[in-house]
């Protein structure tokens, strides 16, 4: 524990430090500052993990917030090493990033220091154990996160995405402030132990119900469950690449956590709540995945995405919620250290994925899909590593994301012997639509990786593109490297998802109790290594065999079109077609298209987007319409003194009437 | 023993797939038709030529035909042939099956879009949006068949699967049929995909390989019909009875596989490819039939509780 | 219970009537003139009823409403109209026969309150409480729908004779109370010092309402 | 025990302003004259916190009242030290020669103040609220002009008004005092509250609404807060912070003694449902304005009423809500006076109180930017800032009470921070369109520090609630209670 806040000492001192040196200096100071500390933070981490160890930590605050306790349990440790890793890298390529910004009269070090406060408010989330307290940072992290969304405020779409985003994040706090405080009322304690002594037991159902989806609405916001996602789409395209992927790897995990949390707290919930959760769950995934292969903007697509793997992960939280409720621990177990690990692994590939959209916007100015195209070549490192990013993140061998996903499934085929069709029934379509999910995936990444980086530029501008420097491609390959090695080391992450599994589900469960899944994690890591030695050998096989006949070098087999442009190229549009046309039922989208005219046309236009049916339906009216109703009140304060006077009269005599004959 | 046996199915099988394809199409079309091995001699040949490569492409391009094919071949490891014995099974082992041809995929579509010519993306396009419409319906097969089995690997579920209550004979029958649609959508066969067409702006997988060459359009030929032998065998393991011996399931199995490849030339010879905007009402008979399936084999499970 | 027609109430009803004759009127000397009437009826009203025994508040009250209401303001305010030239009130939104109704039921309604209030177990003289509501109501009832700026003035003041009045009907028990009107006519009087010393030469006193509408949103 | 601080509160002010009045041209002099008189203010309060004397039977120092003597008295300061860059650089339109009456009238009102939060008499306390109409009448029209005038006008004839209400409900109170079955009751605070029960409850029900809204419209509660944006918007910034911060204060313990005294007589349900629906109103005002208002000032005007009503809904509710309301007293009066003196900075940068013509403060100055941003967290209620704390508590008090109340609350904060959080944002960021605003961007260090200051007190009080201050407010909310 020391070591935790000698940690986040350092994170304090190099924020103030960032703000001191020159404004070339302060990613640098950032980066230099955040290894240090990540690391010290991180090795207590592991420790903990590892051990299964606790460190608590304690203190008396003066009324109204009481006792406050920290705890890094393996829990809360699970969480601070993503934070921690997610850190670290951010603030690397984040010093690289923001260099395009120098000189320009932008707020950088308000950047810089907002980027460490939210380290530091994210760090210190998991290891709080008094609600007050946990409001009170949360804020904070909500705040800071804000700051940096609206670095680029000066762009009207920042702006708005950027106020969207804060309410977003206010009406979050204010759904955790009730439950908290529904909480709070009943156990008369603000600490986390407290409440669980008096609400694991399952006395209060209905207060613990009410509370759990009064939070696990508020966490849901954050998380980005559907259908209040709506805020990813729009902040993260906003905000420089860093911070997205810090938001969309890891300040997003926090909402996951909450509801662990709350899990861990207040004992499952009831059964309808853990089936509406479990469906609640496939919905976003479905929704995000269909969203994301769709969209023309690199970094919405990736948003869209996260509410995808938010979705999954949600399917093994929900998964191992009815294991508990149907005491089953084995799925519960199961449930969540799947849960835990994909959460582990989205943080990696889906920053990897961000940390490349900023490569490349940075490069070529653009994040539309349609003008982009052929970056290998030219960005060959950030190329692989969004290759890598992107196989991971459809969850394909041999790559980490395929362990998370497949404990996830795994736990699902294990609720056999649990007995009730309604578990079935929901254990089976979201197994099928999970495999469903994946495969969509598929078709979304392949479409992002191969319009942004295979065939040819589809404008003149990006063909000027160049690799990024060092500071942004060294963290993205070595997280490229890190998804290989989860994905060749899946007992690793197994045992290090074990003990935080348990204390969810109550403690009660040894971590052996997962021993049934050791040996085919065991094969699959076999068969991932096999996969890619197997790679290399026919390749080495090609390489061999071509060795004597020089290859001959042409155009693309135009299929006798002999004069292609890099105009006729399929676009992001165009390949996501035909899948577009067999969901058209749940999608809206908007066309525009001016046909060909004439013998000789000269220009057409088609193009489509896809509107996201919750935001469009749900979020904007409900905002819309409070401020109509509101506006529609604006005669009050109209500058007539009289009736101002009126109104105070009125108001003096009804209240009279009311006292004397009330 | 039956690793060894494995192995030489997994190399000469394909081959002799869909060299018999061709040449029941040939013998239907009144022509007398290639021998059975010939495309065992077109992939040497190939093997033996040097490539001609697109100025567009990129290092990707070179890679993905290895790494898919070394995908395709990780994946026939799972599948159970000879006697319902995989080389290497575990719980689970269907799960990354599908992954392992998705990753294959993956590549090869990245490959396509690598060239930049507008065809492959269009065969690449399709080829992502069919495979997504025919996964939900396998998982729900096999996550069906685990339960009633009480197991969760191919060679177990195929084995527990007999003795699962009467309706396995009906569940048996269902999946066999949507485990067929799902060959022809996965193998790129007729009516979802004519390999054999003239015209690219239909055809889907063969599209996609316009620009590979030499040893890479070699893998590409094996792999595909590596897939092919792999899902008929999975029907083919499916259909084995359970209990007989090592060689009568070895028979079984290869009669059945040859069955198999005699039927789809038929289908080939007899049927004409479906219009693109039908195939995804075909494919999704998968997931129809899958249902049913579920439906069954909840039943079973409620008279069992 | 009904009280006799007696000195005292005769001059509180005279006080209740001069807010008709403001209603009526539209005329700024009118209003003034109303102003100077109801001083010297609030004069004799407390001679009546503060008892001389404590000459302090006495001969305060007697200075009061003597000097301050009968004559300085008056004239003060007089000198601000001759000053401005107005004459008369812009035209009221609504039309002087319907605001005389309106404020004769007001008073109506002020005295049947008060007679109510006596009739039920309180202990107020209704007729001072009658007449004091009813003034007050109506000269809210002119701020209301006068425009002019020196109309709301005299209103105000009006108001506060009103107020002045109630606090005579507690002056026996309570007679700091009647210091305390006695402050709230002093800050009105540096009221009208503060604020208009400086406009008398601007027109603003002349002003509409209407020209102060530019603080709005 | 009689003491000799309290009539120093009321009558140094009185001889400071004669001397001030009285050496006009050595302008510099009245700067430092009004700060020392705030430092001796500070050191008063803080002796009268710690020993609770009084004055001739007329000012007392309850458990009550050394709270809001305390936050005048830091308020004051504050402000008195802006004054110094305010009139040395900073004075929007060189007015110097008039800067004399901003003191004089400063002290005069701190004066009025003291004599309303001191008085135990409900008289004396209304005598002050008329003097101190008057004295922040004057601030208010420190710049001369339409506007101003205009300003002036509205906020002194709705306060007359509001006035003579509150002296209506003085003499029914007093008739009820009569009237009532324990003979004659003086109109001492203490013995109100302590025969309360013998005061004529017809009379107290009749005095209460009166004395409500008298008091109401000086606290800037609706439906008579209308005075409030223009006066605000139109007073120079270190004026409006003051009045902002402590004049609001003032009127609300009026209305805390009124309240009193009918959860004594036992007539609490009116008084506490009177003073819900009045917050509840006031938040609905600034809900509708916030968003439609174009003057960066009269939108922080419209956020003290918003903070006024919430203070009076922690009121009604009583007991822990009291404490929390307090405590948001407390730390409005802190943050909003922050702002407003910020507001100054702004005006002198960009010569404009429009928010469309504030654009790229970032640029322009950080410095003031980020106090801007730091004021609007802390206005919101975000943490660390003590307002979080407070809202915090009243939500927590209002949940027990009535969950739709609590959705309302909730629902009308939150469109309030919209509305903020878009003025706020849009005025740091982007471009400056004025030119001229970029050269006189230097501002003396007093043009922050008083800023700095008060919101380190806020963000310290919300992270660590001294238990002086904790005592302070147990005192009161206990002295509420008996």
């Amino acid at each position: 524990m020391n070591l935790f806040f000698i940690g986040i000492a350092i994170y304090l001192l190099t924020a103030v430090l960032s703000i001191m040196v020159k404004e070339s200096r302060k990613g640098l100071v950032t980066a230099c500052g955040t290894l240090p500390g990540g690391i010290a933070v991180l090795i207590p981490c592991i420790k903990s993990l590892l051990t299964g160890e606790a460190y608590p930590l304690s203190f008396m605050a003066n009324y109204p917030i009481g006792q406050v306790r920290l705890l890094l349990d393996p829990f809360a440790a699970f969480f601070v090493m993503v934070i921690a890793a997610g850190s670290i890298f951010c603030s690397i390529y984040g010093s690289g990033y923001m260099k395009q910004y120098h000189g320009k009269g932008k707020a950088v070090s308000a950047h810089f220091f907002f980027l460490i406060c939210l380290f530091v408010a994210m760090l210190l989330l998991p290891v709080i154990r008094n609600a007050i307290v946990f409001l009170i940072v949360w804020e904070i992290m909500s705040l800071s996160s804000f700051f940096l969304v609206i670095f680029e405020s000066e762009k009207k779409e920042v702006f708005d995405a950027g106020i969207f985003y804060l309410i977003m994040m206010h009406v979050s706090v204010i759904l955790l402030t009730a439950g908290f405080l529904v909480l709070i009322r009943i156990a008369g304690s603000a600490d986390f132990a407290d409440l669980q002594n008096v609400f694991q037991s399952g006395a209060y159902r209905t207060v613990s119900d009410t509370a759990f989806i009064l939070l696990a609405a508020g966490f849901g916001i954050k998380a980005g469950f559907l259908p209040l996602h709506s805020w990813l789409p729009e902040a993260h395209p906003a905000a420089p690449s860093h911070v997205s992927g810090l938001m969309s790897g890891v300040m997003i995990k926090l909402g996951i956590f909450g509801i662990m949390l709350m899990i861990m707290v207040l004992g499952v919930p009831s059964l309808w709540v853990c089936y509406s959760f479990t469906a609640l769950a496939v919905l976003s995934a479905l929704a995000g995945i269909f969203c994301a292969s769709a969209q023309d903007d690199i970094k919405r697509a990736l948003a869209y995405s996260s509410v995808e793997n938010i979705g999954i992960i949600g399917i093994g939280i929900g998964v191992a919620m009815l294991g508990m409720a149907y005491k089953s621990p084995v799925t519960a177990m199961m449930g969540f250290s799947g849960a835990l690990i994909h959460l582990l692994n989205h943080s990696l590939f889906k920053g990897l994925l961000f940390y490349g959209a900023g490569a490349v916007y940075m490069q070529t100015h653009t994040r539309n899909l349609n003008f982009l195209g052929g970056l290998f070549k030219q960005m060959p490192k950030t190329g692989t590593a969004f290759l890598l990013g992107s196989l991971a993140i459809c969850g394909l061998p041999p790559f980490n994301g395929f362990i998370g996903k497949f404990i996830i499934y795994y736990s699902m085929l294990n609720c056999k012997g649990i007995n009730g069709e309604s578990l079935l029934i929901a254990a089976i379509s979201s197994f099928a639509l999970l495999a469903f999910v994946g495969a969509v995936s598929v078709l979304c990444f392949t479409r992002l990786f191969s319009t942004v980086f295979m065939g040819a530029a589809r404008d003149k501008h990006i063909e000027s593109a160049v690799e990024v420097p060092v500071a942004m491609t060294l963290p993205m390959l070595v997280m490229a490297a890190l998804c290989v090695a989860g994905g060749v080391l899946p007992l690793f992450l197994l045992r290090i998802a074990e003990f935080p599994a348990a204390i969810i589900t109550g403690g009660k469960n040894v971590p052996g109790i997962t021993a049934e899944f050791h040996d085919p994690l065991f094969v699959i890591a076999m068969i991932s290594a096999g996969l890619i030695l197997l790679t290399a050998l026919l390749f080495a096989l090609r390489v061999k065999l071509l060795r004597r006949q020089p290859a001959a070098v042409s155009g693309t087999w135009g299929c006798g079109y002999d004069n292609p442009t890099s105009r006729i190229q399929y676009t992001g549009a165009s390949f996501s077609m035909p899948f577009i046309d067999v969901i058209k039922p749940v999608m809206q989208r908007e066309e525009t298209a001016a046909g060909v005219k004439g013998l000789f046309p000269l220009n057409a236009i088609f193009s489509f987007r896809i509107k996201d049916v919750f935001e469009t339906v749900i979020i904007r009216p409900l905002g819309q319409g409070t401020v109509f109703l509101l506006t529609r009140l604006s005669w009050i304060q109209d500058g007539n003194m009289q009736h101002y006077l009126f109104y105070g009269i009125v108001f003096l005599i009804l209240s009279l009437i009311w006292v004397i004959f009330g | 023993m039956k690793i060894i046996i494995s192995v030489l199915m997994i190399i000469f099988f394909p081959f002799l797939i869909s060299g018999t394809i061709r040449r029941v199409k040939s013998v239907w079309g009144g022509r007398k038709g290639p021998s059975l091995i010939q495309p065992f001699f077109d992939f040497s040949r190939l093997m033996k030529k040097s490539e001609v490569i697109s100025r567009t492409v990129s290092p990707v391009f070179m890679v993905a035909p290895s790494a898919s094919l070394a995908a395709t071949i990780c994946a026939a490891a799972l599948v159970p042939m000879a006697g319902k014995s995989a080389i290497l099974s575990f719980n689970g082992d269907f799960i990354m099956f599908c992954y392992l041809l998705a990753f294959g995929k993956f590549m090869l579509v990245v490959s396509a879009m690598d060239t930049g010519s507008s065809f492959e993306g269009m065969g690449s396009s399709r080829e992502v949006t069919f495979s997504a419409l025919a996964e939900p319906g396998f998982f729900i097969i096999m996550g069906s068949f685990a339960w009633i089995s009480g197991c969760k690997s191919f060679e177990s579920i195929f084995q527990g699967i007999y003795n699962s209550g009467p309706a396995s004979g009906l569940l048996i029958l269902l999946s066999i049929i949507g485990l067929f649609i799902m060959l022809l959508t996965e193998g790129g066969r007729l009516p979802v995909d004519d390999p054999e067409t003239h015209l690219e702006l239909t055809m889907i997988h063969e599209v996609m390989v316009l620009d590979n060459s030499g040893p890479d359009l070699g893998f590409i030929m094996y792999g595909a019909a590596l897939k092919v032998f792999l899902i008929a065998s999975l029907i083919a393991s499916l259909v084995t009875p359970a209990g007989i011996g090592f060689v009568p399931g070895l028979i079984i199995f290869g009669v059945f596989v040859g069955v198999e490849a005699v039927f789809i030339g038929f289908l080939e010879s007899v049927m004409a490819r479906m219009r693109m905007t039908h195939i995804p009402q075909f494919v999704f008979m998968i997931t129809a039939l899958a249902i049913i399936i579920f439906f069954i084999v909840m039943m079973e499970l409620g008279k069992a509780l | 219970m009904i009280t006799p027609i007696n000195f005292e109430n005769s001059i509180i009803i005279l006080f209740a009537v001069t807010m008709f004759y403001v209603a009526m009127s539209s005329r700024m000397e009118a209003y003034v003139k109303m102003l100077a009437a109801q001083g010297a009826l609030l004069f004799a009203v407390s001679l009546h009823s503060i008892s001389p025994s404590d000459y302090i508040t006495f001969s305060f009250i007697i200075f009061e409403t003597l000097v301050l209401k009968t004559i300085v303001i008056p004239l003060y305010l007089m000198k601000i109209i001759r000053q401005n030239e107005i004459q008369r009130e812009a035209k009221p939104s609504i039309p002087n026969l319907y605001s005389l109704m309106i404020v004769s039921a007001i008073t109506a309604v002020g005295f049947v309150f008060a007679y109510w209030l006596a009739g039920t177990h309180q202990p107020v003289n209704p007729l001072f409480f009658g007449g004091a509501i009813s003034v007050i109501l109506s000269a809210l009832f002119i701020i209301m729908t006068r425009k002019k700026l020196i109309t709301h003035i005299i209103a105000f003041i009006f108001l506060e004779n009103g107020i002045f009045l109630l606090s005579l009907s507690v002056a026996q028990e309570m007679p700091f109370i009647v210091n305390l009107g006695v402050m709230l006519d002093i800050f009105a009087w540096v009221l009208l010092a503060g604020i208009f010393v400086k406009m008398i030469q601007s027109s603003f006193t002349g002003q509409n309402i209407d020209a102060l509408k530019g603080l709005r949103d | 025990m009689t003491s000799w601080v309290i009539p120093f509160l009321l009558i140094a002010p009185l001889a400071l302003a004669l001397t001030i009045m009285s050496i006009k041209p050595m302008r510099r002099l009245h700067i430092y004259i009004t700060l020392l008189y705030s430092v001796l203010h500070l050191a008063a309060s803080i002796y009268l916190m710690n020993f609770h004397e009084n004055f001739s039977l007329y000012f007392k120092v309850d458990d009550l009242n050394p709270v809001f003597l305390l936050v005048l008295s830091v308020v004051f300061i504050a402000v008195s030290v802006y004054s110094i860059s305010f009139f040395a650089h900073n004075d929007e339109k060189n007015h110097v020669e008039r800067s004399w009456k901003y003191h004089v009238f400063l002290l005069l009102f701190v004066a009025s103040l003291d004599g309303i939060l001191l008085s135990s008499h409900i008289g004396m306390l209304w005598v002050f609220l008329e003097a101190s109409t008057l004295f922040s009448a004057m601030l208010v029209y420190y710049y001369t002009g339409k506007s101003a005038l205009e300003a002036t006008w509205k906020y002194i004839f709705i306060c007359s008004i509001g006035i003579s209400f509150a002296f209506i409900g003085i003499i029914l109170l007093s008739i009820g005092c009569i009237g009532g079955s324990g003979g004659e009751i003086e109109l001492f605070w203490g013995s109100l509250n302590h025969n309360a029960k013998l005061i004529n409850p017809f009379w107290l029900k009749m005095a209460f609404p009166f004395l409500l809204l008298g008091f109401g419209t000086k606290m800037g509660l609706a439906p008579m807060q209308n005075w409030l944006p223009d006066a605000y918007a139109e007073s120079p910034a270190p004026a409006a912070a003051i009045i902002s911060a402590t004049l609001v204060n003032a009127a609300f313990i009026g209305v805390l003694r009124v309240h009193k005294v009918m959860l004594m007589a036992g007539l609490g349900f009116y008084s506490t449902t009177l003073l819900i629906i009045m917050g509840f109103m006031s938040l609905l005002i600034p809900a509708v304005y916030i968003l439609q208002s174009r003057n960066y000032k009269r939108m922080l005007a419209y956020s003290s009423v918003e903070h006024m009503g919430i203070v009076a809904i922690g009121t009604s509710i009583g007991g822990a809500g009291l404490f929390a309301a307090l405590l948001h007293m407390v730390g409005h009066s802190l943050v909003k006076s922050a702002f407003f003196l910020n507001s100054g900075n702004i005006f002198c940068l960009f010569r404009s109180k429009k928010i469309k013509e504030v654009t790229g403060l970032l640029k322009v100055s950080p410095a003031n930017a980020w106090l801007w941003v730091a004021s609007f967290v802390g206005i919101c209620a975000f943490p660390p800032f003590v307002t979080f704390i407070s809202e915090l508590l009243i939500i927590k008090e209002l949940l027990g009470k009535s969950i739709i109340l609590t959705i309302l609350f909730c629902a009308m904060l939150t469109a309030i921070i919209y509305g903020i959080a878009r003025n706020v944002i849009s005025m740091i960021s982007g471009d400056p369109q004025h030119a001229e605003s970029r050269q006189d961007a230097g501002l003396p260090a007093t043009g922050y520090i008083p800023q700095i200051v008060l919101m380190g007190m806020a963000i310290w009080l919300g992270l660590y609630i001294p238990s002086f201050l904790l005592d302070l407010l147990n005192n009161a909310v206990k002295f509420m209670g008996e």
